[in-house]
């Protein structure tokens, strides 16, 4: 096994955790650490596949990752602002619970 | 001579590695660089505890601790023992759990706090050629490990299941996140006149002498105001008067660390004074010429003399500004990292841009003034306007 | 200006930490156990007693009345009377005390016993340093302990030991002025009782006895 | 594959594992940020420094805390006493085992991937700036939008609803 394939493996598990995570649990922000860790699984990838990939020095896959972090950022807050504005209309973050549309 | 004196550690540790065979090498000389380290910086920490408490003493008119000196002597070095009989008591202390708290999350918390800034140390240049690891993001790594401190700040908050520290920690990660942006925004003019994160290229960069004057960044108006921003700043990420609001004795007790007592509040004083030398150590390497003399004429003093006099100078400023000002209110804090600080880091940022690329000469000094002083007097008048920060009115006192 | 207050408060405080190496104002704590305030004239912390001449058991101007005992409020003294009276008895009660304890753990330091005392015998000492490791003994001051001389007093509070002293002398001379006055009246009603005593035994030997006090009830 | 960087994604993978089993929010939370400090320590035995220091920078400093004040805000902190699993976990991870072994197989066997290990890449902060500044300077600009556009909104949706919810909002 050489080392991209490790880490690609290492990703993988990391993925599978997180969306089991985010399918199994009921709570709204587990789902949001679960898709965290999944794209986390991503970035990984991403610099495995640039640090052993032909081309590290055209820095795609390591430019990709910054962009990505950025993006889960702005997902997280967003995802937490809609957790907390449910939270508050419904006095709940059970996703069992938030499953009809109207208010 | 004095270049011999100057780069006595740095001899002396290749001297002891060179005994080992080439594999141990590295090992063995990064642990000696963090033995160096857990020994110095806790030393000053514990002569610092001293030094706060006799400055405060004589702030306020009264003789400061002078009593404890060498044990069992009668020799009393002005008060300068205390700290044995401080940490001796602080460690021999009974270990109190509160019943209800997280017990797992309530040990590790204080172990957190300091690990972090422990490894913040790895990038500070203490002297020259006095760096632990050379990374090429320097800065970057220093203020990355640097949000880690807020973690443990909400363990200790959560675990301990006792509102005070809830709240402590509630506002300490308020505090830290909305100064941390000031105190990035101002780190990022040197960054951006340097063209280095590297620690050492900023201090290089710093080291030249015109008319027998250091280029340090202070001496420019947008490192002026940026090494005021980062002082501000600093003060706020280390909980220092007027920022202590996280541990406001008067309304939360002691804030986050509440309920720790014995060797985890020690802990936890350790860590947030070696948090505050990290960050002043920062703060010297980026705009006061890290461990550079001023004046050409005094570059034969050895650079980590250098390097801990002005750290120690600052230390005496962060309790000179203890023993003046009092608390602020936490809308006062917000608003004065928000409305002021930030705007002023930005419009910095675009001064430096300016002075960068209009050349040396004079007329780069009158427009980036001229920008700085106006942008300040403008902020600080919508502060004072606001009636937030401004006089306060008694309407029955007087 | 914003900020221009903060300047002027941080040089409020750099003069107070630089002026507290020089100028006595600016350090005013006095370092305890090496250095002592000089005591004011009026202080006052817990009573002794006063005693006359070289030897105190002698010299003890305490005549065990008791009044100090009665009035004291939290009743921190406790005399036993003696039995026989004091060697320089002078006609009055003047007993001495056998015991006389002062439990300065429960004294207040009111100074009423001071106030009450008729003989000028219990005063206020500046004493203060009295902590002791023996809990029970050591606070309870005996008489021993207590008495100190009239000069130690009159170099306590030089003012008040002047005022007892003068006080004292006053009593002291109008007792001899009485005690000259009665010999005298003594001696007068004596030469008179003989005169009378003759002259009743010349003229009238049956005359009722001479309803005269005797000159001491006087 | 040294010792250090096996040792450090099975802390990795463990703390995903407790982040996502424990039933405590603010401990998964917590398992989050070290799983996150153990990728941080991925990339750093990948030799990309710079993407090591901003994923602690990111993920422990802000997300972690953003993740934390959301439970603490939604009342969250305490263990649940029901059952914290969906009413179909069986099927999720039914699933996601699935996933993985596709995965697993497809990387195992897959032939695109090239044998042999290159030279570590030179990744300095100077060649990052310069390819952020020309080759992907209309993406970052991009991205400084998004992250604007996505602060804006989750203020507004974080917002208190200001007459409407006055009353339904409020428990007596």
């Amino acid at each position: 096994m050489t080392a991209l394939q490790g880490c690609l493996l290492i990703s993988a598990l990391l993925f599978a955790i997180g969306f089991a995570g985010a399918v199994t649990r009921r709570h709204a922000i587990l789902v949001l650490i679960g898709i965290e860790l999944m794209l986390n699984a991503a970035n990984l990838n991403l610099i495995a596949f640039w640090r052993f990939g032909p081309h590290p020095e055209a820095l795609t896959g390591f430019i990709f990752v910054l962009f990505s972090m950025a993006m889960a950022g702005a997902e997280a807050a967003v995802g937490l602002a809609l957790i907390i504005a449910i939270y508050r209309h419904k006095k709940t973050s059970n996703l069992d619970e938030v499953k009809e549309l109207k208010g | 001579m004095f270049d011999k004196l100057d780069q006595i550690f740095v001899t002396a540790l290749h001297w002891l590695v060179s005994f080992l065979p080439e594999g141990l090498r590295p090992f063995v000389s990064a642990l000696i660089c963090i033995a160096f380290v857990m020994s110095v910086f806790p030393g000053v920490f514990a002569l610092t505890t001293v030094l706060e408490r006799k400055i405060l003493g004589r702030i306020q008119n009264r003789y400061g601790p002078n009593r404890v000196g060498i044990p069992f002597t009668k020799i009393r070095l002005c008060g300068f023992g205390q700290f044995i009989p401080d940490g001796i008591k602080s460690l021999t202390k009974e270990d109190i759990v509160p019943r209800a708290a997280d017990k797992v999350v309530h040990f590790l918390a204080p172990v957190v706090m300091l690990i972090p800034v422990l490894l913040s140390y790895a990038v500070l240049p203490f002297g020259k050629h006095m760096t632990i690891t050379d990374y090429d993001a320097g800065l970057l790594f220093f203020f990355a490990v640097g949000g880690a401190v807020e973690v443990s700040v909400f363990m200790a908050g959560w675990s301990s299941r006792n509102k005070y520290s809830l709240l402590g920690a509630m506002r300490a990660i308020a505090q830290m996140v909305s100064y941390e942006i000031p105190l990035i925004l101002s780190a990022v003019t040197v960054v951006m006149i340097v063209g280095s994160l590297n620690l050492n290229d900023i201090i290089a960069h710093q080291n030249q002498y015109t008319y027998g004057i250091a280029h340090w960044h202070v001496f420019t108006p947008w490192g002026l105001v940026g090494f005021v921003l980062f002082f501000i700043a600093s003060l706020a990420e280390s909980n220092r008067t007027p920022f202590d609001l996280p541990e406001a004795e008067s309304e939360i007790i002691a804030g986050y660390f509440t309920e720790y007592s014995g060797f985890k509040f020690a802990l936890f004083f350790l860590g947030e004074y070696l948090g505050m030398f990290a960050i002043i150590g920062l703060g010297i390497t980026l705009f006061l010429g890290g461990w550079t003399s001023p004046v050409s004429f005094l570059t034969w003093i050895p650079s980590y003399v250098w390097f801990l006099s002005k750290l120690m100078t600052i230390v005496f400023v962060f309790i000179w500004i203890r023993g003046t000002l009092p608390r602020l209110r936490m809308d006062q804090l917000m608003n004065f990292a928000w409305k002021f600080m930030l705007p002023l880091a930005l419009i910095n940022i675009l001064v430096a841009g300016i002075w960068h690329y209009l050349g040396a000469g004079a007329l780069r000094w009158l427009v980036c003034s001229v920008i700085i002083f106006g942008a300040y007097a403008v902020l600080g008048r919508g502060l004072m306007h606001n009636q937030k920060f401004g006089k306060r009115i008694y309407r029955y006192a007087e | 200006m914003l900020g221009e207050q903060i300047i002027k408060g941080m040089a409020v405080t750099a003069r107070n930490f630089f002026g507290s190496y020089v100028s006595k104002e600016r350090l005013t704590t006095v370092q305890y156990p090496e250095e002592h305030l000089v005591p004011k004239e009026n202080t006052r912390q817990f009573p002794f007693l006063v005693y006359d001449g070289d030897d105190w058991e002698k010299g003890l101007r305490c005549v065990a009345c008791q009044i100090c005992e009665k009035e004291c409020p939290p009743k921190c003294i406790y005399i036993v009377k003696s039995k026989d009276k004091k060697p320089d008895y002078k006609g009055q009660p003047q007993l001495y005390p056998l015991t006389f304890d002062i439990d300065i753990s429960v004294c207040m330091s009111c100074q009423i016993c001071v106030e009450v005392c008729p003989f000028e015998s219990i005063k206020m000492d500046t004493k203060f340093e009295l902590s002791t490791t023996d809990r029970f003994g050591d606070l309870l001051l005996t008489k021993d302990k207590l008495a100190k001389s009239n000069r130690y007093y009159q170099k306590l509070h030089p003012q008040d030991a002047a005022d007892s002293d003068a006080v004292i002398a006053g009593e002291k001379a109008k007792a001899t002025a009485k005690v000259k006055a009665a010999a005298e009246a003594k001696v007068k009603a004596d030469a008179e009782a003989k005169v009378k005593a003759a002259a009743a035994a010349a003229t009238a030997p049956i005359a009722a006895p001479v309803p005269a006090t005797p000159p001491t009830a006087k | 594959m040294s010792p250090f960087f096996i040792i450090t994604a099975v802390v990795t993978l463990l703390g995903a594992a407790f982040a996502m089993s424990l039933r405590n929010l603010v401990h998964c939370a917590l398992a989050m940020a070290v799983a996150f400090s153990g990728i941080a320590a991925l990339y750093l035995q990948l030799d990309a420094q710079f993407v090591g220091f901003a994923e602690i920078l990111v993920y422990v400093g802000a997300i972690a805390i953003l993740i934390v004040f959301a439970i603490l805000l939604t009342r969250s902190g305490e263990a649940p006493e029901k059952s914290v699993l969906t009413s179909c976990w069986m099927a999720g991870i039914a699933v996601s085992a699935m996933v993985f072994t596709m995965l697993g197989w497809a990387v195992l066997n897959s032939s695109a991937i090239p044998k042999e290990t290159p030279p570590a890449p030179v990744a300095t902060v100077k060649n990052v700036g310069d390819a952020l500044m020309t080759k992907f300077v209309l993406p970052l600009e991009i991205i400084g939008l998004v992250l604007t556009a996505a602060m804006i909104g989750a203020v507004i949706i974080a917002l208190k609803e200001e007459s409407k919810n006055e009353n339904s909002g409020r428990k007596p």
